[in-house]
């Protein structure tokens, strides 16, 4: 399994923060990630596109280890190797990511979730003989946290009585909860309203500062406006990988992805 | 084709649908937009006799001049309804395949012509390549092809369909709006609801506005154009 | 939210503690002293595995072996060792979280049915081996004679221990509610509710859950030790799948969740047992039987349950008369008791 | 050796049979059924009834048992278990806990806790030469009968739509609903045959296990093993790890009789640390 | 002590009480139960009738409890018949655990427990104690009583099966000592589950064991026993020179199994209903009031139970001391009790006790008919000669 390259630091002045060499997934023979190769640069937005089940959602779970990838390696900060460590571990190295089909704690508010969010690195949460009163020093972080996301006034009702788009909204902010290095968001905009994309898109240009974010998108406006660089997958393989402005011409991309018409946002 | 009067919903005591009326020609496409949480769900869910389970409903809806407020749900997709739901709702217990499957053929005549597999497989490529794959390993994009195939391979002649874009790729959203456009010839009507403005503007003959649980507005299709600002006000753009 | 279920806890919460507290302490004047001694070790007991089934989401159908297996502890510390039974008791709870350590470790990576059953087969191990072990267990004659004195006072008279073993039984609860309530118990609810999305955030499911493993089994361990001193015996019954499943019963009788409904199930069934012993109708099964199938049907969210509800949509009816009408944003509470998942939980694939 | 295999087999046999039932009930009705065990006991003691109540000889009782048991099992699938699917698992696992109770005492009253007396069918009195050795009918009648069964659930179930359906139905059944499914129609029958599966195994035991109200109990624990081996849902899975038990548990007793009281359990534990969801259960996907 | 009939102020509490402690809705119901509430009552009657308005005890009550086969329920309902019952004698109490654990209570108490359904030998050893007596039988008893006389009619060589808890380990013990003793062997010996319904592996592995094994010695009970018989007669293992010598054989497996499946079987039994005249007398009253024949251990509670009484007559109180000292190496003699000495050290019973063996159905006369006697064991050798060592009162 895990026979990544044993590479010593780079030489080159800007290491990624996150690299992955020769990552392969296979459920029974199907190969779902086929030999990606990605780096992704420090403090940069970095977009995944690409066709439905080109891969892109297995590559996160390659990535934060909730799959076990069929070989190759996965590097952050250039030296700590994740393959082999728990998603938990994972998440506490600073790489957070959010889920595509939303994935939520049905009986907890949204303020509770915050709360859990950032009560994690604390170590607060080993505490059973301490009251939960404790999780009080998180409420005024957490409220600040929902206001970002336009959830201010939905943050008391259990989650599971969200409507779809505001339940994205708290999967987005979660994943800012954890204040991580880097920054994993499945398609963080789907489901959403006109309104709250634009929201999203800004909400991301603030929080890129001192952080990386890789994101999957299928909104171009989005990836447009967010992304320094994007990598385009197809059947688990890289396609190409350049600047949106570069890529968005690429007849291989419009073929495979875009297509010729501006329908899709 | 489908007629609905004054429609209100609860859960428990906030009410989610306000008194409700709208109709959908047979062989139209309409959509209903809004923002999140305006209601669009809930109304899908009444008009498919699914939101008993979550609180009271008031109002009648009628398809094809027939009530079926009070018919329970497999009766209404027997009457032509089908349901594609924003949450997917795919089978983790079935394979793609037995996921198509399940769904029986609505026999009722007139109706637009049921899909066969093999079409489904040429239309959905992806689909058959996993066709033995249990049902939830599919990619977000892939389930949203499969739950759209499964509707029309029932042959239904409404379909009610929440989101269906979601997470799909530019260019298999432009892939939608065709089959869409296409069903629509084959006789089938549509009830969208669907974030994506342009992409609703693109295959709508009209659309209703959605706010707190009310119609707002009835816009047809030159009508967008016209006030488009004024829609785009109301989403929040 | 915290300020409405501090009210809460302030008002309602005190009444009920102060009204069970009474309870506990004149139990033995109202039933006979055994049988209140029972009552409070299966709640004790009871409030154990609810907290793993109401708020870990781990239905344990194995926690016999930390109740018998700490019986047996606590038994021979006192033979053999001679010890104080203040003493064999905690010894008897460490037992039984050491014995929960490995087989926590191997069971807490399933939930749902594969749980249960793991636990199952773990505790029909332990059954076994006390069943073959005869030298120090004394077979399917059980360890007999157990005595009780402490500090020379002999507390032989029934309705003296009692009150000799209640404080074991009343820390004991207070642990369970203090766990429950704190942070560590708020990360157990989500892990219940969302195993995958918990460790997105950065817990360790796998820890939390053993964690919780071995809290609960101290607490049955405390539980079934202050039985064993209270009855001067430890038997194999006490090791096996039924006294795992009485416990369960009494949980869901009570109420999952609640913590405290365990307490009201262990009375009854505890009373009814007692009851139907000389009541001369042989049909033990079918009056368990029926109130098992009564409840399911009529009071689902148990005993306890049922009666926080019904007050609870009271106090949501007229919500201007109290302050603390934050009830609903009780993280525990739902419209339905919570589930324990059903389906597997794959280990990162 | 290869006697003593068969002879696992055999065993195995009323393990498959009613690990199917259970599984039929408990992986596509998502009932955990522990009234399982007691209605094996009917389908035993109305074997026993119908011969000595009406002398009717168990051919007749074979088919006859199964089916009265089986509309019983129709009828409370509508009266109660209807009502609890929807909840938590737990709820049918306690309702049918208790039912288990109030079936085992009503007949314990009824008959008492000894034995009830019931011959082979004369038709199966005799061995049977297997080449290799010679073996006692209806034991060998046991093993095959049971397989047949086997096969034919199997087959039905995964050949045609019933299997699906019914699946479908737990998994959602609001949705399946929508779907133009009429979830009731389906579930309930598939219920009723559930039980039937119990209280067939139950009269084939009838002539070569003891008949008596607590046949059952002592059974279904070990029975929810095999199911749990199998991978809960796969009917293949909890016949083939029925089959396997039965061996296992033959020739564990065999070679290691000290520990022939919990072969099944070290199996179930050792299955479940190597494959979390049982040999042929299913695993879930994140998105 | 107020001497033979003397004043009512030597009975306390203004009665003698009688409780029969048992299970009566598990697996003991029927052998046991309920049933044998009524013959302890036949037991009064017959002090009653005997001594008239001589009787030291006026008013005597019969009260019965469940204990479920639970250990705690027997312990806390032994305490709760003794204190608020004011019992002066619990009765029957089968399963060793709760034998035990009511022994305890009885010690404490300082009130008299005549055990009689529990086969355990703990009974009189390190568990005995000075109000504690264990009437009927026990696990040497049975298995020393069959392992000794089949040995020596011949069949040398044996095969064990037993279920594994500690009465199959104990009978096993006894059994191997007793057939050694009479000079024959114990070519394997296998435990099994408990409970179990398929003892198919053992059945084939017997009759292949070198040397081949005459006798198949199963120490199993109810259920698990009628499995085994039925299951050995599915394998023809009679047909093939083995057979068959049960530890425990009650009246009720014969029932179940039918006099023909175990034909000729050997097994001892302290009682059997059709032994006598005096047997069948008391029988037929027993069955013109229950509508059934008793079982052994019913008869025993009878028998316990009068001899209780006899002894509060003789002590001329139902003090518990006075009694005792009234029971200890009492001589006794009834219809259940043939030779019988209660030892003065273990307060364990010593009665003759009887190798029976099953009837064919052609000597079967009528319901229930079953059993023949074949031999008397003399009460000094039915039981341990001995009183073990570890037993101080
Ligand atoms: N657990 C699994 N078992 C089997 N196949 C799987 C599993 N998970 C993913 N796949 C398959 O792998 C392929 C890639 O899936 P993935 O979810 O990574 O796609 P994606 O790029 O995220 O697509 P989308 O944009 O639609 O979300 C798909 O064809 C999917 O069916
Ligand atoms: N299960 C539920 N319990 C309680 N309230 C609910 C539940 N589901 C939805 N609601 C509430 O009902 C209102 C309408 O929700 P609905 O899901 O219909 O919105 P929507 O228009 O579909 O939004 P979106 O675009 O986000 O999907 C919202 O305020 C939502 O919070
Ligand atoms: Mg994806
Ligand atoms: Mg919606």
């Amino acid at each position: 399994m895990g026979e990544g390259p044993a590479a010593g630091p780079h030489d080159a002045g800007s290491v990624p923060v996150l690299r992955a060499r020769g990552l392969v997934r296979e459920f029974r023979g199907f190969r779902a990630v086929d030999g990606v190769d990605l780096d992704v640069a420090e403090g940069s937005v970095h977009a995944l596109v690409g066709p439905n089940g080109a891969g892109k959602t297995t590559l996160f779970n390659l990535l934060t280890g909730f799959l076990r990838p069929t070989a190759g390696s996965v590097v952050i900060d250039g030296h700590k190797e994740l393959v082999g460590r728990t998603p938990e571990a994972i998440s506490r190295l600073g790489l957070a990511r959010s889920f595509q089909i939303t994935s939520l704690f049905a009986e907890l508010t949204p303020h509770q979730h915050l709360e859990l969010a950032l009560a994690g690195p604390t170590g607060l949460g080993w505490r059973f003989w301490r009251s939960d009163r404790a999780l009080a020093r998180f409420t005024a972080p957490a409220a600040e946290l929902l206001a970002r996301v336009g959830l201010a006034g939905h943050g008391d009702v259990p989650a599971g009585s969200l409507s779809y788009g505001r339940k994205r909204a708290l999967e987005l902010a979660l994943a800012l909860a954890l204040d991580p290095k880097v920054l994993l968001l499945d398609e963080p905009t789907a489901g959403m309203g006109a309104e709250d994309v634009d929201r999203t898109i800004e909400l991301v240009q603030e929080i890129r500062a001192g952080r990386t974010v890789v994101m999957v998108e299928h909104n171009m406006n989005v990836v447009a406006s967010l992304a320094d660089r994007v990598t385009v997958l197809q059947h688990g393989k890289v396609l190409v990988e350049g600047p949106y402005a570069e890529i968005r011409h690429d007849p291989r991309v419009i073929t495979a992805y875009l297509g010729d018409s501006d329908v899709a946002r | 084709m489908l007629r609905v009067d004054g429609l209100s919903a609860w859960y428990g005591e906030a009410q989610a649908l306000r008194e409700v009326s709208m109709r959908v020609d047979e062989g139209e496409i309409v959509t209903l937009v809004g923002r999140n949480g305006a209601g669009k769900t809930t109304l899908l869910r009444c008009l498919m006799g699914l939101h008993g389970t979550y609180g009271r409903t008031m109002g009648t809806i009628s398809v094809s001049g027939v009530d079926v407020t009070g018919l329970p749900p497999h009766a209404r997709a027997r009457r032509g309804l089908g349901y594609v739901p924003d949450d997917r709702g795919i089978y983790a217990t079935l394979s793609v395949e037995e996921n198509l499957m399940l769904a029986p053929v609505v026999k009722s005549g007139g109706g637009p012509e049921p899909w066969p597999l093999e079409r489904v497989y040429e239309t959905f490529p992806h689909l058959r390549e996993r066709r033995r794959s249990p049902g939830t390993t599919l990619s977000g994009g892939e389930q949203q092809m499969l739950v759209l195939a499964r509707v029309l391979r029932t042959g239904a002649r409404l379909l009610l369909c929440d989101e269906p874009t979601e997470g799909l790729s530019p260019l298999f959203v432009q892939r939608i709006g065709e089959i869409l456009r296409e069903v629509r010839e084959a006789g089938t009507t549509v009830l969208l609801v669907e974030q994506n403005v342009h992409f609703a503007a693109s295959v709508a003959d009209r659309h209703y506005l959605l706010a707190e649980g009310r119609i707002v507005e009835s816009l047809d299709r030159d009508q967008v154009r016209e006030r488009e600002h004024q829609l785009l006000e109301y989403l929040g753009i | 939210m915290i300020l409405s279920r501090l009210a809460r806890s302030g008002r309602g919460g005190i009444v009920l503690l102060v009204l069970g507290l009474l309870a506990a302490l004149v139990l033995p004047w109202l039933i006979y002293p055994p049988v209140a001694l029972d009552i409070a070790c299966w709640a004790l007991f009871a409030a154990a595995v609810d907290l793993l089934l109401g708020f870990t989401g781990l239905l344990s159908f194995g926690h016999a072996a930390f109740w018998g297996g700490s019986a047996y502890c606590t038994g021979l510390i006192v033979l053999h060792g001679g010890m104080p039974f203040p003493v064999a008791i905690i010894g008897g709870a460490l037992f039984a979280a050491l014995l929960a350590l490995p087989i926590g470790l191997l069971s807490v990576r399933l939930t749902g049915i594969y749980f249960a059953m793991v636990t199952l087969a773990f505790a029909q191990m332990i059954y076994f081996v006390a069943n073959q072990w005869r030298d120090v267990t004394g077979g399917e004659n059980g360890l007999q004679g157990i005595p009780r004195e402490f500090l020379g006072l002999d507390l032989s008279d029934p309705f003296f221990f009692y009150y000799a073993g209640l404080p074991f039984v009343l820390a004991g609860l207070f642990a369970a509610w203090r766990i429950v309530r704190s942070p560590f118990g708020r990360v157990l609810v989500s892990i219940r509710d969302n195993p995958a999305r918990a460790r997105a955030l950065g817990y360790p499911v796998e820890r939390y859950r053993l964690l919780a493993f071995v809290l609960s089994a101290a607490l049955a361990g405390t539980a079934g030790g202050v039985f064993a001193i209270g009855h001067g015996f430890a038997a194999l019954d006490g090791l096996y799948w039924t006294t795992s499943g009485q416990v369960v019963m009494m949980v869901i009788l009570g109420g999952i969740g609640t913590l405290w409904g365990g307490a009201i199930g262990a009375a009854i069934v505890v009373q009814l047992q007692d009851f139907l012993a000389t009541a001369g109708f042989e049909g033990v099964g079918i009056v368990t039987g029926s109130i098992f199938i009564v409840i399911v049907l009529l009071f689902r969210r148990g005993i306890w349950g049922t009666a926080r509800h019904l007050l609870i949509s009271r106090r949501q009816a007229d919500p201007p008369v109290s302050p603390a009408a934050g009830a609903a944003e009780e993280p525990v509470e739902s419209p339905e008791p919570a589930p324990a998942p059903a389906s597997p939980h794959p280990a990162g694939d | 050796m290869l006697q003593q295999a068969f002879n696992g087999l055999v065993g195995g046999s009323f393990y498959a049979l009613l690990a199917l039932g259970l599984a039929v009930i408990f992986g596509m009705l998502g009932v955990v059924n522990l009234a399982h065990g007691a209605f094996y006991m009917l389908g035993a003691f109305g074997a026993f009834i119908a011969l000595d109540a009406f002398g009717l000889n168990f051919w007749v009782a074979l088919v006859l048992v199964p089916l009265l048991l089986g509309v019983a099992g129709a009828v409370l699938e509508r009266l109660f278990v209807r009502r609890l699917t929807p909840l938590d698992p737990l709820y049918n696992f306690l309702f049918t806990f208790g039912l288990a109770l109030i079936l085992q005492d009503l007949v314990r009253r009824e008959y008492g806790v000894n034995s009830q007396p019931y011959p082979r069918p004369p038709e199966l009195a005799g061995t049977v030469d297997l080449g290799l050795f010679t073996y006692p009918a209806y034991q060998v009648f046991v093993l095959a009968v049971s397989a047949l069964m086997c096969v034919a659930v199997w087959v039905v179930l995964t050949r045609t739509r019933v299997g699906m359906i019914v699946r479908a139905a737990t998994e959602r059944p609001e949705l399946t609903r929508a779907l133009g499914i009429d979830v009731g129609r389906w579930v309930t029958p598939v219920f009723g045959f559930g039980i039937a599966l119990a209280a067939f195994a139950g009269v084939l035991a009838a002539p070569m296990r003891a008949v008596n109200p607590l046949m059952g109990a002592d059974l279904i624990i070990t029975v929810f093993a095999v199911v749990v081996i199998g991978g809960l849902g796969s009917v293949f899975g909890s016949v083939a790890a029925g089959f396997a038990v039965g061996l296992v548990s033959a020739l564990g007793n065999l070679y290691v009789p000290a520990l022939s009281q919990i072969t099944v359990f070290i199996l179930m534990a050792a299955v479940l640390l190597w494959r979390p969801a049982g040999l042929f259960g299913r695993e879930e996907a994140y998105r | 002590g107020g001497g033979p009939g003397g004043g009512g102020g030597a009975i306390s509490d203004g009665g003698v009480t009688l409780a029969v402690l048992n299970d009566q809705s598990g697996i003991y119901a029927d052998t046991s139960g309920r049933s044998s509430i009524e013959a302890v009552k036949m037991a009064v009657d017959d002090y009653k009738a005997k001594y008239g308005d001589k009787a030291v005890a006026t008013k005597i009550e019969v009260t019965g409890a469940d204990h479920q086969n639970k250990p705690e329920i027997a312990n806390s309902k032994a305490q709760e018949l003794y204190d608020r019952q004011h019992a002066d004698v619990i009765l029957d109490v089968p399963t060793s655990s709760a034998a035990l654990a009511v022994a305890t209570v009885a010690k404490n108490k300082k009130k008299v427990f005549i055990d009689v359904g529990a086969a355990s030998t703990e009974l009189e050893g390190k568990s005995c104690n000075k109000y504690t007596f264990h009437y009927g039988y026990n696990s040497y008893m049975l298995a020393h009583g069959t392992g000794t006389e089949v040995t020596k009619a011949g069949a040398k060589n044996w095969y064990i099966v037993y279920p594994d808890y500690a009465f199959g380990q104990d009978m096993t013990k006894t059994f191997s000592a007793a057939i050694k003793g009479a000079g024959g062997s114990v070519v394997g010996s296998d435990p099994t589950p408990f409970p179990n319904d398929n003892f198919s592996t053992f059945l084939l592995k017997a009759p292949g064991l070198d040397p081949k094994p005459q006798v198949l010695g199963t120490m199993h009970a109810g259920g698990d026993l009628v499995n085994l018989v039925k299951q050995y007669n599915e394998y023809k293992l009679r047909d093939k020179n083995v057979t068959l010598a049960i530890g425990l054989l009650l009246l009720s497996d014969i029932h179940s199994l039918g006099p023909d499946a175990l034909a000729g079987t050997r097994y001892t039994t302290m009682w059997t209903w059709n032994f006598d005249e005096k047997t069948r007398a008391w029988a037929d009253r027993f069955q013109a009031k229950l509508n059934k024949r008793p079982t052994a251990n019913m008869a025993a509670n009878y028998s316990a139970a009068l001899q209780y009484l006899e002894a509060v007559q003789r002590a001329g109180t139902d003090n518990a001391d006075k009694v005792v000292a009234q029971l200890e190496g009492q001589k006794v003699e009834d219809m259940f009790v043939r030779n019988g000495t209660i030892r003065a050290q273990d307060h364990l019973l010593l009665h003759d006790s009887y190798l029976a063996e099953v009837k064919g159905s052609a000597d079967v006369k009528e319901p229930y008919d079953y059993e023949k006697v074949l031999n008397t064991i003399p009460a000094a050798e039915a039981f341990q000669p001995q009183p073990d060592p570890a037993c101080k009162l």
